[in-house]
């Protein structure tokens, strides 16, 4: 159960973010299509640190840049998007 | 429980304001403070809330009237919503214990005293939570779930 | 057998198998019994050899009882972990007819079929034979007997914060929770027994002058005199993250009916975590080593001194170190004839052997090989001391093999381990959390080493460390024990070695080593050091199988808390569901919400009354409540780019007081939702979408102005639960609602504002059903005067209300599609028949997704239909498009219909290519329901192909 | 090689000589390439293929490389739920072709794996819930598979513990059976595939992690290992839940993101629930193992994760819902919980198939349900495997099927695993 430091709530229970995805996989609305794809359908899926997406979303609705590690689950950075 | 009230929300109005405005500048312009996260303040025209980075809550009739203030539309929108809110007014001074029955926000941190404000989940719901004084705590529900939430804090 | 120590307490009667028997209050199950002389508690798990008990907490893993009566009775309740309350019923398991003669038995006379694994190797066959022998299996497998009834008792679940969480009120807890208090931190100290204390409880000691339990209540009353929280009864059961630790507490005992909360489920988060959890004490290995009668010697103790009940009359204390001396010393004083001390170190020394010798016959070198019984109890032992052996005639054998600290947060916390070969035990390493152990669990036993700033007077305590017992290497014939519940022997962890099941992880899912309701609590340890010994390897190479929580087994129910029966998940109300009540509703659930179906008249079925209702709207008029459809608002200079990014459709030339329908697609390309959308003002829309994507919408609403477009200046409101709202559909819908407005209605996908019963509402003149229709919104606090007004008005023109089926039904007949059914999270917009609604220019979410090759094959798209049965038969939803019964589907109904307007059925459908095989017949086939309907193939519009009914 | 049979009489004399007869189940081979066929991953997936690597294609030199002991990932981690009620073609025929495998293991494998096919059900809690279990069951009956629709007295003869009243939060319509489902003893089949596997000569390398790949331009021609180069002809990356990170070894980036799924399991009781009950519309499904627990679950934890570690909370979830429908659980004692690593695909269906490198294949993407495709999954791999081309029932389920658009999305989710 992860305590996420919200920039704006402070830190708060896992139980109220959700994850969106990492951020290499943003489809920007101007991506050429294999662009997109490409981002939209594959993954580095790292076993170490990657970069995240979540949303504050049982909260105050902020989206959010996490830096955390899958095997520790060590959030390093969290920013607002 | 009548230390438990439930009631529509009533006037209540969302402020945005957009992601570049000066909160500060807002504020001076259109005569309204504007508290920071987690806070409220009252004045004579009602209760101002922090909800999240860009929006804030507007409860009492008494704000109506901004919503055609020419000084804000550079910098924000107001909507009414309150029809979508039920306001639960605790009055009981185990209000507290009560919230820690239904979610995981420390209510019992002494620093989450009168004025202060949260939103967070209770009884598997989003909720925002205002202090309003040391025995006396609101909790606004979604209005679709209020028999839930009231069931559980009734004790049903 | 209670001893005359002066120990006066109110007696409590209970029952075991049906006797009555009296103990005392504050008395363990297991000691009460003891009490009684009852040693015979229960049936081993595979063996069903006769078991009593063997420990003082909740490591024991063979007394389990069945404690309480019919719906309040709770299987394999350790009788060491339910006090004694007035009516207490405990029953013995896994054993019939009875405990004392137990067919199951025979097992153990066919042991030697059956060893570890035994199942792997035989039972071939075809998997019916299998079942039939599994039946068997499974009756003799399980311990006690499953509730059969709904749970009576209620559950809480409560949050608390702290800075300091401290584990284990024993010594080294108590003391750790003191000085957290002191430092003015907010402390929360939890501890499993219903007492403070821990060691203290068993231990004959004194404490700045006072007996150690009284200076545990001390303690206590200063944390709680601080403003701490003390939770006693409260077991820790789970470490997670960010020093996340869930923990449960009994406030009723096992079986006990109560009115409150039986059980509380705390969820604690801590800054640090101090676990002071103790240390669990080894059996020794040896022949029968599970006999009742042969306890482990702190539960001796802790009988003797804490409850002044002794297990016997003539005892045997079996050691690999000092501490177990102090059972001795406890006995003796209880008036038990200490046979002998057997002590397996060669040549023990120091403070405490002195004191033994001069009272005590110590025998050194010396270990247990075998016990035997006589009846159901231990009757003699025989012990290997130096080079010969010796028999002892005694009832009662206590027995240490070292001792373990209790590790399980620690390793579930991510901790590490660091082995200590003197003590023969793991002990705790670095943390990955923000926490510490302290105490036994890190296995420091003295007191007055734990307790630096009181006075400790502990003539016993100055001995070494528990050191582990000898491995036992089948120097006597027959069974030794390592795990006691799941009956693994030293046999078959050898068994399992030579085999090669030779991981500890194996080793333990072959032999089930450690799989009891106890993990392996005693054993675990000790069937190591044998692996050890086995492969010739250190004790730590052996590897380590994984602390999981639950520490001790949790009642299902304490999990769910209050999440039961009507709130097991919310449920969101209508705001006008009193009067759809009213109104004879017959309620559907649509994800969290409960829905108006249709309002069946007396007598009336749902399929009679849903098709009266839909011919009223296509006749007259009829009142829909679509309150829980999604609404929001998009407001500010920048909405119409959110609103293009978001929407498929054209969007940027919708005239302000104008709506259109749209489509919402996902990234790659399938539609996601749809709904209509309205410019309210230059810069206010309004969006509408499906009930079940809501909270889908909202967060891609967001999602798409944050992360995509970078804030533009447009906020996002969500009103679905501001606006209730009334559609108002059929002929008569312009002259009911103008009559009601006093104004005139808007043009078809117009909107205006109105007051309807003397309340403000906004009226958007928007169709699903085909006909004339309006959905009226209304703040949902002020929806029921407008509701009331629209039904009368409706009634008085020979309409009413109608329900979610009529709606299905209209929309069936003009081909609209649902989320969820035609929109099925597998169709793009072309399937859909839509690929014209799409902006040409792309730059809205999902075109990229769009441009994928086979998107566009037609032959392997499924592809939106109408079906028209062909004969009187209705079709079945869901049923497979077919060729001919038995071939290959080439599609499915997806929604079916009766018509409204006319007789016959129809249906919508997902059809391969379909949109080129109007006028193809086929079957619509559903084997489940044996129905086969024949239908032909059209456009997926049944009636007014024009739009005449609903434009103005 | 050479097992000694496993039977009831071999047990008989067992008995007569303290068992000591009983040799390895499988050799601790020690690394020796060149092998024709390096398999990354001792799961029940990997050491199936390579029982029918040697067994049907007659390959003789496979490798097993295991980075920790076999059965020690997912294989042993899962509830243990077997059947092929899918409502998608392609997934029927690939977990169909399993199922029919699953009927005759035991024998095959010499190893009783203890498949039991007590049937799978599906819940149903609203007349729409039984059109959509009437549509599944229609379309599996249409591929020959078996699908029972039944209604409420039916379910509550089956399961009698159900809570059948009118009023329950999620009410009990009907269901939807597959008597052949059932379950199966996870453990036992890596096991007993290994053994098998073992005895055809297949080297099953222990505690051996792949650190790389060796590389002769764009193609794969072995493995690097933490005991070692292992060279070989083709590699079969088998993995699930570490696919992402095996393949990233080899600079390949898959439709996948590894989460977490977690399990539990309460104290043994007499028989209380002989069917495996499942709900769609809840996320909960639940059985009784033969040792008397009942092993329950629910929904994945949704986040990206390697850690084998679950969140509580969502425990309580998939509890409360079990209680929902059968209330006397409640007094039941969970005595573990437990957390496997998922290969959340982006379509929600396994990954089969070539790479962009020349010799590496992959196999993968099995989401929370890879256990009941073992042995399917095994022998159609085996065939890509051993002839350098997807079997028919494998081939959509192909990595270019996601950009090209021949997605199979059985639920209809979408390519965010979280929302599955």
């Amino acid at each position: 159960m992860l305590l996420i430091p919200c920039p704006h709530c402070g830190p708060r229970n896992q139980e109220e973010f959700a994850y969106e995805r990492t951020l290499d996989s943003v489809v920007r609305l101007d991506d050429a299509p294999d662009v997109a794809l490409s981002a939209l359908y594959t993954r580095a899926n790292l076993r170490g640190d990657d970069h995240e997406i979540w949303t504050h979303a049982q909260g105050c609705g902020q989206w959010l840049r996490l830096t955390r590690h899958r095997m520790t689950h060590a959030i390093h950075s969290v920013e607002p998007l | 429980m009548t230390d438990v009230i439930a009631s529509p929300a009533g006037a209540l109005f969302a402020l945005d304001l957009w992601h570049s405005a000066d909160p500060a500048a807002v504020a001076a312009a259109i005569s309204l403070a504007l508290p920071a996260p987690g806070q409220a303040v009252e004045d004579e025209r009602g209760t101002v809330l922090r909800l999240s980075r860009q929006r804030w809550w507007l409860l009492g009739d008494g704000f109506a009237d901004l919503a055609h203030d020419s000084a804000l539309t550079d910098h924000g929108v107001i909507s009414a919503v309150g029809g979508g809110w039920t306001r639960v007014q605790m009055t009981r001074p185990d209000w507290r214990a009560l919230l820690m029955t239904s979610g995981l926000i420390d209510a019992e941190h002494p620093d989450f005293g009168p004025g202060s404000t949260a939103i967070s989940l209770l009884c598997h719901v989003r909720c925002v939570i205002h202090v309003r004084a040391a025995q006396a705590c609101d909790i606004f529900v979604p209005a679709s779930y209020t028999d839930h939430c009231l069931a559980q804090w009734r004790g049903q | 057998m209670r001893s005359g120590s002066g120990i006066t307490a109110e007696s409590v009667a209970f029952s075991f198998d049906g006797t009555t028997y009296h103990g005392q209050r504050g008395d363990t199950l297991a000691a009460a019994l003891i009490a009684n002389g009852v040693q015979l508690v229960a049936r081993s798990f595979k063996l069903h050899r006769p078991r009593g008990i063997m420990a003082a907490g909740v490591e024991e893993a063979s007394a389990l009882v069945t404690v309480g009566s019919g719906a309040h009775g709770e299987p394999n309740v350790r009788a060491s972990d339910v006090y004694l309350y007035p009516g207490l019923v405990a029953r013995s398991q896994n054993a019939w007819p009875s405990l004392r003669r137990d067919i199951g038995a025979v097992n153990s006379l066919a042991a030697a079929l059956i060893p570890a694994g035994f199942y792997y190797k035989t039972f071939f066959g075809p998997p019916s034979r299998w079942m039939l022998y599994e039946r068997f299996i499974r009756r003799a497998a399980g311990l006690g007997q499953p509730p059969r009834l709904p749970d009576p008792d209620h559950y809480g679940h409560r949050s608390a914060f702290c800075d300091v969480l401290v584990v284990g009120a024993g010594p080294a807890g108590l003391n750790a929770a003191l000085a957290a208090t002191l430092a003015g931190k907010r402390v929360i100290l939890i501890e499993q027994d219903v007492l403070p204390g821990g060691t203290l409880l068993r231990e004959d000691v004194t404490i700045n002058g006072a007996p150690g339990a009284h200076w545990a209540q001390y303690v206590v009353a200063r944390i709680l005199e601080a403003g701490g929280r003390v939770l006693t009864r409260t077991t820790a059961t789970g470490y997670w993250d960010d020093n996340f630790v869930t923990a449960v507490e009994r406030r009723v005992e096992p079986g006990q009916p109560g009115t409150g909360e039986a059980q509380v489920s705390w969820r604690l988060r801590c800054g640090e975590v101090v676990l002071a959890t103790g240390a669990i004490e080894r059996p020794l290995v040896f022949v029968n080593n599970d006999l009742p009668g042969v306890m482990l010697a702190g539960a001796v103790r802790e009988l003797a001194l804490r409850h002044g009940v002794v297990p016997g009359r003539r005892a045997v204390i079996a050691t690999s170190h000092d501490e177990a001396y102090r059972t001795a010393f406890a006995l003796a004083a209880l008036g038990v004839d200490i046979v002998a001390i057997l002590d397996s170190r060669a040549d023990p020394a120091g403070p405490v052997i002195a004191v033994a010798r001069a009272r005590f016959t110590v025998l050194t070198d010396a270990r247990p090989l075998r016990a035997w019984r006589r009846g159901m109890a231990m009757a003699g032992l025989e012990a290997q001391v130096g080079g010969t052996r010796q028999s002892f005639a005694i009832d009662c054998l206590a027995m240490s093999g070292g001792s373990s600290p209790v590790l399980h947060l620690h390793r579930q916390a991510g901790g590490a381990l660091e082995f200590d070969a003197a003590r023969g035990a793991f002990l705790p390493g670095a943390g990955r959390q923000r926490h510490s152990t302290l105490g036994a669990a890190a296995g420091v036993h003295d007191l007055a080493a734990l307790l630096p700033d009181a006075t400790v007077v502990d003539p016993l305590g100055a001995g070494t460390p528990p050191a582990p017992g000898p491995v036992w290497r089948d120097e006597a014939p027959g069974k030794a024990f390592v795990d006691f519940q799941n009956d693994v022997t030293t046999a078959d962890l050898a068994l399992a070695q030579r085999e090669g099941y030779v991981s500890v992880e194996h080793t333990k899912r072959y032999t089930t080593l450690g799989m009891g309701t106890d993990q392996g609590k005693t054993g675990a340890m000790v069937a190591l050091a044998q692996i050890a010994d086995l492969r010739a390897l250190p004790l730590p190479d052996t590897g380590l199988t994984t602390f999981r929580a639950p520490y001790t087994p949790v009642t299902l129910g304490a999990f769910a808390g209050p999440m039961r029966g009507d709130h097991a998940a919310p449920l969101r109300r209508l705001a006008l569901a009193n009067a759809h009540d009213a109104l004879g509703a017959l309620w559907v659930p649509a994800g969290a919400w409960m829905r108006p179906r249709a309002y069946p008249h007396q007598g009336e079925s749902l399929g009679v009354a849903s098709l009266r209702e839909a011919r009223m709207v296509r006749a007259n008029v009829g009142v829909v409540d679509v309150s829980s459809l999604a609404k929001f608002e998009i407001a500010g200079p920048d909405a119409l780019t959110l609103v293009a990014a978001v929407c498929a459709t054209p969007v940027a030339k919708l005239a302000v007081g104008r709506g259109r329908y749209t489509v919402m697609l996902r990234e790659d390309g399938m539609v996601m939702d749809d709904g209509t959308l309205w410019r309210l003002e230059e810069t206010r829309w309004l969006l509408t979408s499906s009930t079940g994507g809501a909270a889908r919408m909202a967060r891609h609403l967001t999602y798409v102005a944050d992360v995509l477009l970078g804030h533009p200046r447009a906020a996002v409101v969500d009103l679905g639960e501001h606006w209730a709202g009334l559609a108002l559909a059929g002929p008569a819908a312009a002259h009911v609602l103008a009559g009601l407005t006093g104004a005139p209605v808007p043009a078809h996908m117009g909107l205006d504002a109105a007051h309807l019963a003397g309340v403000p509402v906004r009226i958007l003149a928007a169709s699903y059903s085909g006909e004339r229709a309006f959905e009226v919104h209304v703040r949902r606090d002020q929806a029921a005067p407008v509701f009331a007004a629209l039904v009368e008005a409706a009634r008085a023109a020979g309409g009413g209300v109608y329900g979610l089926d009529a709606m299905d039904h209209l929309r069936v007949e003009k081909g609209h599609v649902v989320i969820g059914a035609e929109a099925d999270g597998r169709t793009t917009p072309a399937d859909l028949g839509m690929a014209g609604m799409l902006r040409k220019t792309g730059g809205y979410v999902g075109w990229q997704g769009l441009t994928r090759p086979a998107l566009a094959d037609a032959a392997t798209r499924r592809q939106l239909v109408g079906l028209t049965a062909l004969d009187a038969g209705a079709i079945a939803e869901g049923a497979m498009l077919v060729a001919r019964e038995g071939a290959e589907p080439v599609g499915h109904v997806t929604t079916a219909a009766p018509r409204v307007a006319g007789e016959g059925a129809i249906a919508l459908g997902l059809l391969l290519n379909g949109a080129a095989r109007h006028g193809d017949r086929l079957l619509a086939w559903s084997p489940t329901r044996h129905s086969t309907v024949p239908v032909e193939v059209g456009p997926p519009l049944f009636f007014d192909p024009e739009g005449a009914r609903y434009r103005d | 090689m050479g097992a000694e049979r496993y039977s009831a009489l071999a047990l008989l004399r067992g008995a007569m000589t303290g068992h000591r007869h009983w040799g390895r189940a499988w050799r601790a081979a020690e690394p020796r390439g060149p092998y024709d066929v390096i398999i990354i991953g001792g799961g029940g997936h990997g050491l199936a293929t390579a029982y029918y690597l040697a067994r049907d294609h007659g390959v003789r030199r496979v490798a097993v490389v295991e980075k920790g002991y076999i059965g020690g990932g997912n294989t042993g981690r899962n509830t243990t739920i077997v059947r092929s009620n899918y409502r998608q073609p392609a997934l029927q025929r690939l977990f169909e072709y399993s199922l029919k495998l699953w009927h005759g293991l035991s024998d095959d494998l010499n190893y009783n794996v203890m498949f039991s096919p007590r049937g799978a059900l599906f819940l149903g809690h609203s007349d729409a819930d039984m059109v959509r279990l009437a549509e599944r069951g229609d379309a599996m009956i249409a591929q020959g598979l078996d699908a029972d629709l039944i209604d409420r007295d039916a379910v509550a003869r089956l399961v009698p513990l159900l809570d059948m009243g009118r009023d329950a939060r999620w009410p009990i319509e009907g269901g939807l059976i597959q008597r052949r489902g059932g379950t199966a003893r996870h453990d036992a089949v890596a096991w007993g595939y290994a053994r098998a596997a073992d005895d055809l000569g297949v080297d099953i390398i222990e505690n051996c992690e792949v650190t790389g790949f060796l590389r002769d331009g764009n193609r794969v021609t072995g493995v690097s290992t933490t005991r070692g180069d292992i060279s070989g002809g083709r590699t079969g990356i088998c993995v699930a839940g570490n696919s992402g990170h095996v393949a990233g070894l080899a600079g390949l980036r898959l439709p996948l993101e590894s989460h977490t799924l977690q399990a539990w399991v309460t104290e043994p009781v007499k028989p209380m629930i002989d069917t495996v009950v499942m709900s769609q519309t809840l996320h909960c499904y639940f059985s009784q193992s033969d040792k008397g627990g009942i092993v329950g679950g629910g929904d994945p934890d949704f986040f990206p994760s390697y850690a084998q570690r679950g969140a509580p909370l969502r425990l309580d979830d998939s509890i409360s819902q079990a209680i929902a429908l059968a209330p006397a659980l409640s007094r039941l004692r969970m005595v573990r919980t437990w957390a496997g690593v998922t290969d959340m695909s982006f379509d929600g269906s396994p990954v089969i198939g070539e790479t962009p490198l020349d010799g590496l294949y992959v196999n993968g993407g099995w989401c929370y349900g890879g256990f009941k495709a073992t042995p399917g999954s095994g022998k159609l791999y085996a065939h890509l495997l051993a002839t350098g081309t997807s079997h028919a029932i494998t081939a959509p389920f192909d990595l270019a099927r996601f950009a090209q658009g021949r997605t199979i999305d059985e639920v209809g989710a979408g390519p965010m695993p979280q929302h599955r």
